[in-house]
């Protein structure tokens, strides 16, 4: 074991502190979209070093990870369908000015 | 048969008096495609695109390239000396970052492609044998369409946006059935390693048993490189050049290199998986060194090139009889020579594995001379109406087939051989009452 | 006019035009993702219209909602240069109209002025005008339908057109010297009587050869099930609007309405020859392009009865007496003849001196061209270049 | 250092560099470049943990079906690629400041938690996955399979033009 897992852990949790960032400031919905799909990936890094670090005869965190990649194309094929929703609706996709039920 | 020492060998010998032994395998991989690059794609696609205007020029009765070296064989460098001296133009709204680098996501990709393809028997002929290497195909084609959408986009001009747009519906569209298609071959070989695909192909092609998946690959991949009758995101008539109208220079000259590496790249893999790879129809089972069969193929290669050339030389379509029969003998028998020479030093799995991809490549050609181009929303009807149910319900069948022995993967291609058969009749039946009327 | 054509409007009188997604409204909901509406600029250097054609089309997604031609990118003043110019030296200016057949823009302007001037061609001249009309026809039509093809994407059939093509400007250029602005039919007659000898064996030849070629280029594209896809049913020109709209020629005829001009205002040797007028009732690119092909084995069959005419009428007088310097009464002429692409007319006003007083230029491809803006709408913009390809416009024709 | 620390490193650098020009870079179009990159760094990471099979669906999935898609999705909606609008929310520092903490908070469970890590070599990872997937699996498996199914439909059915 040349890299410690500890790197591993903590790069995915920067990367998943940039996502979580990217969701809460961006305004645009498909930025958004984009910031997700980081913190997916960062969570999909955590469980394959665990599968390659702790049960490499398992590799059940692979598994997960496989999982988390199909979720994650479902995910982007229905937000992207919600994005092209309310911009054909509100022509454009600001998620801080998104307030249907507001009015 | 192997060579002593394969590609991945090299690299990693020379990088060993560096201090860099233990180097991942990534940087590795990364090399062997550069050398790959320079040493095979490159000069293939170059002798490639020559050899496609010669039949493109055969097909529509004229000479083709002709002025620069002898038949115009050096005409494909020609032009890309033109290209690198032209003035490498950028649209004044142009996204400048992203047009530079478009053509270079288009082309990579198309040269990664060649990393896990076996072009010969053994590990001298394969970069690297993945065990995942079909996945990796798949994925790796998938890149180019990015590079094809962000050409469009930031060349700021509304017909390259159209044909960027266009391609990506069509590629994502197309990824689809090809690979359902690709997915049989894996199903009967059991592994996913492209060697190991073309290994269980001994005794018998897997284009016999599945013919339909063959079809239905051929037709989704030409729709994947944008080839005729599929060419629509760079559509000259319709979109101007599509998503590189705005490139100039020897960014348009990747663009248009990856293309045909692409072309290349579809017939290799149609070879690898469904026609036998280096195997020799029918002798599968035969020691390939055995002079036995090397002299079978020169034979063999030697009355096709004999053949080919002399109906050439009987039409007479694009040269003067008298002038240029001589060509057809002589290149036969520099065809035999190769063969022989190969056969002698144990390279001749390649030479089979690249004689059958070409002569996809000349099927390749024969369409594009052919046909005309289809509508983007019929291109997508066929592709989700026609191809993905074909490509579904051959694949159920094929996994049924594996998974419990009944063998209706062979019914189905029974089936489609006859409806195949009965196409081929009812065209000739309609071609001859054609001509006996007019 | 023969309007026995198919009724195609619908019972209560409405015109339906464009596409599947347009029946119901002409500029309504057509598109399953709404995306931005996108004004583009099809020419002048769009490879697919034909010459310096610009159309200002505006897109949704692919679907083109609205097309306007936009011309005069060619113009050169043709019918002001003619009040310049003696009746005569006018000729060789009319070869620069349609110059993909300017045989017909010859033959135009000699009728017109023959019967403004009252002038009787020799029934030999005839004769040559009448061969070398239908060749230049042929030769039109193939340029037409091989480009076409290359429209549609298919590459070789414009190789093989242009390679029979190749034939026939070999025989006018033994004819006439030129290949392409032939200055061949005179006002009175034809500048000089055809060759014979090695032309009249090379004309028989081509008349033996061409039918199975144009076979051949024909079934690489009519029987082609993706040049069907492409052109079945697209661009549908109903028979009412082509009328109204003035349009002729193959345009015309496609859509089921048997106007030709050389049989409805025969001039010239045609009502003494037998052949047909083509005609398909669809009005669809295929039928534009159908006609097309059929015209051309129809002007072989002409060129066949030319062919023995060439024997029983003796080589003689080819050029009217007076016609060099021919100088009309005052009054006016309108004459037309059936160029490739319709009904080419010249409309002439003297004041009896030597020099046209007036002429008007009744250009067939500027006519068919006027009917894009209604019947380009609603389909895709791979159908506009179809429908562009199958109305056939020469731009020095439009734009005179 | 070893080599694989070298290359651990140089991928890290590039995940995390091309992460943060996603969330902060104001044209869309770039941010699903950069996000491209960052895809092709984690699945370098892959490489790196010998998990080939993940490694080439990465690519797959996220390189050559997500990113496609959402490219395409910022060209239907064309006109918010770049422009006038601030890419950031009015409460991007809160954000900032949310992210940093749950940051903080992550780094302290990775730096302090005690794994048991097992130095066996690794199993031939698709073999194995491909019959953990048919056999221990087949129940998630197949429940994918079902949610790709309805997010086929449901995509299918928003992204419909409900006039007709």
């Amino acid at each position: 074991m040349e890299i410690p897992l500890s790197w591993y852990l903590i790069l995915a949790a920067i990367l998943f502190a940039v996502g979580v960032y990217g969701a809460l400031a961006r305004r645009n919905a498909i930025a958004i979209l984009m910031s997700i799909e980081l913190m997916l990936n960062a969570v999909n890094i955590n469980l394959v070093a665990f599968a390659r670090y702790v049960t490499p005869r398992e590799l059940t965190g692979q598994i997960f990870a496989i999982f988390i990649m199909m979720l994650a194309a479902a995910e982007a094929a229905v937000g992207l369908g919600l994005v092209l929703t309310v911009y054909r609706n509100l022509r454009h996709i600001q998620v801080d000015e998104i307030n249907l039920l507001r009015s | 048969m192997n060579l002593p020492i394969t590609l991945t060998g090299i690299v990693e010998g020379a990088l060993a008096p560096l201090g860099l032994q233990g180097l991942t395998p990534l940087v590795v991989y990364l090399l062997d495609a550069l050398i790959i690059l320079l040493l095979l794609i490159m000069p293939v696609v170059t002798i490639l695109i020559w050899l496609l205007r010669k039949m493109l020029g055969f097909i529509q009765r004229r000479l083709g390239p002709m002025r620069v070296g002898p038949f115009g064989v050096l005409q494909t460098i020609a032009d890309a000396v033109k290209l690198f001296h032209k003035e490498d133009l950028f649209p004044a709204n142009a996204d400048r970052v992203v047009f530079a680098l478009a053509p270079f996501l288009v082309f990579v990709p198309a040269v990664l492609v060649y990393v896990v393809i076996p072009f010969g028997q053994g590990d001298g002929f394969v970069t690297k044998d993945l065990s995942v290497g079909l996945v990796y195909l798949t994925a790796v084609t998938s890149i180019s369409a990015i590079g094809i959408i962000t050409a469009g986009w930031s060349s700021d001009n509304k017909w390259s946006l159209l044909g960027g747009l266009r391609s990506a519906a069509q590629l994502v569209s197309y990824e689809l059935p090809m690979t359902l298609a690709l997915l049989g071959p894996p199903l009967m070989a059991g592994t996913l390693s492209l060697s190991g695909i073309v290994a269980a192909q001994q005794s018998v092609w897997f284009v016999v048993p599945q013919a339909l998946g063959f079809l239905i690959y051929f037709i989704a991949a030409l729709a994947e490189i944008a080839h005729l009758p599929f060419d629509l995101p760079e559509a000259e008539s319709e979109l101007v050049a599509g998503y590189n109208v705005e490139y100039s220079g020897m960014r348009f000259g990747l663009f248009f290199l990856g293309e045909f590496a692409n072309s290349f790249t579809i017939c290799l893999v149609a070879t690898v998986l469904f026609l036998g790879g280096w195997h020799l129809p029918f002798l599968g089972g035969l020691p390939l060194t055995s002079w036995q069969t090397g002299l079978a193929t020169v034979a063999t290669m030697a009355l096709l090139g004999g053949g080919i050339w002399y109906l050439n030389w009987r039409r007479a379509g694009w040269t003067s009889a008298t002038r240029w029969h001589w060509l057809g003998y002589v290149s036969a028998a520099i065809l035999a020579a190769i063969v022989l020479v190969a056969g002698l030093v144990g390279f001749i799995s390649v030479v089979i594995t690249l004689v059958k991809t070409s002569l996809l490549v000349f099927v390749l050609m024969w369409l594009r001379g052919t046909l005309p181009r289809v509508r983007v929303d019929q291109l997508m009807s066929f592709g989700w109406k026609a191809l993905v149910p074909l490509g579904l319900v051959n694949f159920l069948a094929l996994a049924f087939q594996a998974a419990t022995g009944i063998p209706t993967g062979w019914v189905l291609n029974l089936l489609f051989f006859v409806f195949v058969g009965w196409l081929l009749l009812f065209a000739w039946r309609k071609r001859w009452a054609y001509s006996a009327v007019s | 006019m023969a309007t026995e054509t198919k009724q195609t409007s619908e019972p209560d009188g409405v015109l339906r035009l464009g596409g599947p997604g347009l029946a119901a409204e002409p500029t309504g909901d057509i598109h399953e993702i709404e995306t931005d509406h996108l004004e583009v600029s099809m020419g002048p250097q769009h490879p697919s219209t034909h010459g310096v054609l610009r159309l200002k089309v505006k897109l949704d997604g692919e679907w083109v909602t609205e097309v306007q031609p936009e011309i005069g990118y060619l113009h050169r003043g043709v019918e002001k240069i003619a009040e310049n110019r003696t009746y005569f030296q006018f000729l060789t200016i009319t070869d620069r109209l349609d110059y993909v057949a300017a045989m017909a823009c010859n033959a135009a302007y000699a009728v017109a002025v023959e019967k403004l001037a009252g002038l009787t061609v020799p029934p030999r001249a005839e004769l040559c005008r009448v061969i070398v009309q239908e060749l230049d026809r042929i030769a039109s039509h193939l340029v037409s339908v091989g480009t076409y093809g290359l429209d549609l994407g298919a590459t070789s059939p414009f190789i093989y057109a242009f390679r029979d093509r190749e034939t026939i400007l070999d025989l006018l250029e033994m004819v006439c010297g030129a290949r392409l602005t032939y200055s061949y039919i005179r006002v009175g007659g034809v500048a000089r009587d055809l060759p014979e000898g090695e032309w009249r064996t090379r004309f028989r030849q081509f008349l033996d050869e061409f039918p199975p070629m144009l076979d051949e280029q024909d079934t690489l594209l009519s029987e082609n099930e993706i040049f069907l896809l492409r052109t079945r049913g697209v661009g549908v020109l109903p028979p009412e609007v082509a009328v109204n709209y003035g349009t002729s020629g193959p345009v015309l005829r496609g859509s089921g309405v048997a106007y030709d001009v050389r049989r409805s205002k025969p001039y010239g040797l045609y009502p003494q020859l037998d052949f047909n007028v083509v005609t398909r009732p669809t009005g669809d690119c295929l039928a534009r392009y159908q006609v097309r092909v059929e015209e051309m084995r129809q002007s072989v069959k002409i060129l066949r009865q030319c062919d023995q005419l060439l024997d029983e009428i003796p080589p003689g007088e080819v050029l009217a007496k007076g016609a060099r310097g021919v100088k009309p009464a005052a009054g006016e002429a309108y004459a037309s003849v059936e160029s490739p692409r319709g009904e080419m007319g010249v409309y002439l006003i003297s004041d009896g001196s030597n020099k046209p007083y007036r002429l008007k230029w009744r250009s067939p491809s500027f006519v068919n061209l006027s009917v894009l803006s209604a019947i380009g709408r609603g389909w895709k913009v791979a159908d506009l270049v179809a429908i562009i390809g199958s109305i056939d416009p020469v731009f020095g024709d439009v734009d005179r | 250092m070893s080599a694989h620390q070298l290359a651990f490193l140089v991928l890290g650098v590039l995940i995390l560099v091309s992460a943060l020009m996603v969330v902060t870079v104001r044209n869309l179009v770039h941010a699903a470049l950069f996000l491209i990159l960052c895809f092709a760094g984690v699945a370098g990471l892959y490489v790196l943990l010998q998990a080939e099979f993940l490694a080439v669906a990465q690519v797959l999935i996220y390189i050559g079906a997500i990113t496609v898609l959402i490219l395409f999705g910022i060209m239907l909606t064309r006109k918010i690629t770049g422009g006038a609008q601030p890419p950031l929310a009015s409460h991007w520092k809160a954000a900032g400041a949310g992210a940093g903490a749950f940051l903080l908070l992550l780094l302290y469970v990775a730096m302090t938690g005690q794994w048991q890590v097992s130095d066996q070599p690794p199993m031939d990872s698709t073999t194995t996955l491909g019959l953990a997937l048919v056999t221990r699996y087949v129940l998630p498996f197949e429940l994918a399979s079902v949610v790709l199914l309805a997010a086929l439909v449901g995509a299918v059915l928003l992204a419909r033009d409900e006039t007709r």
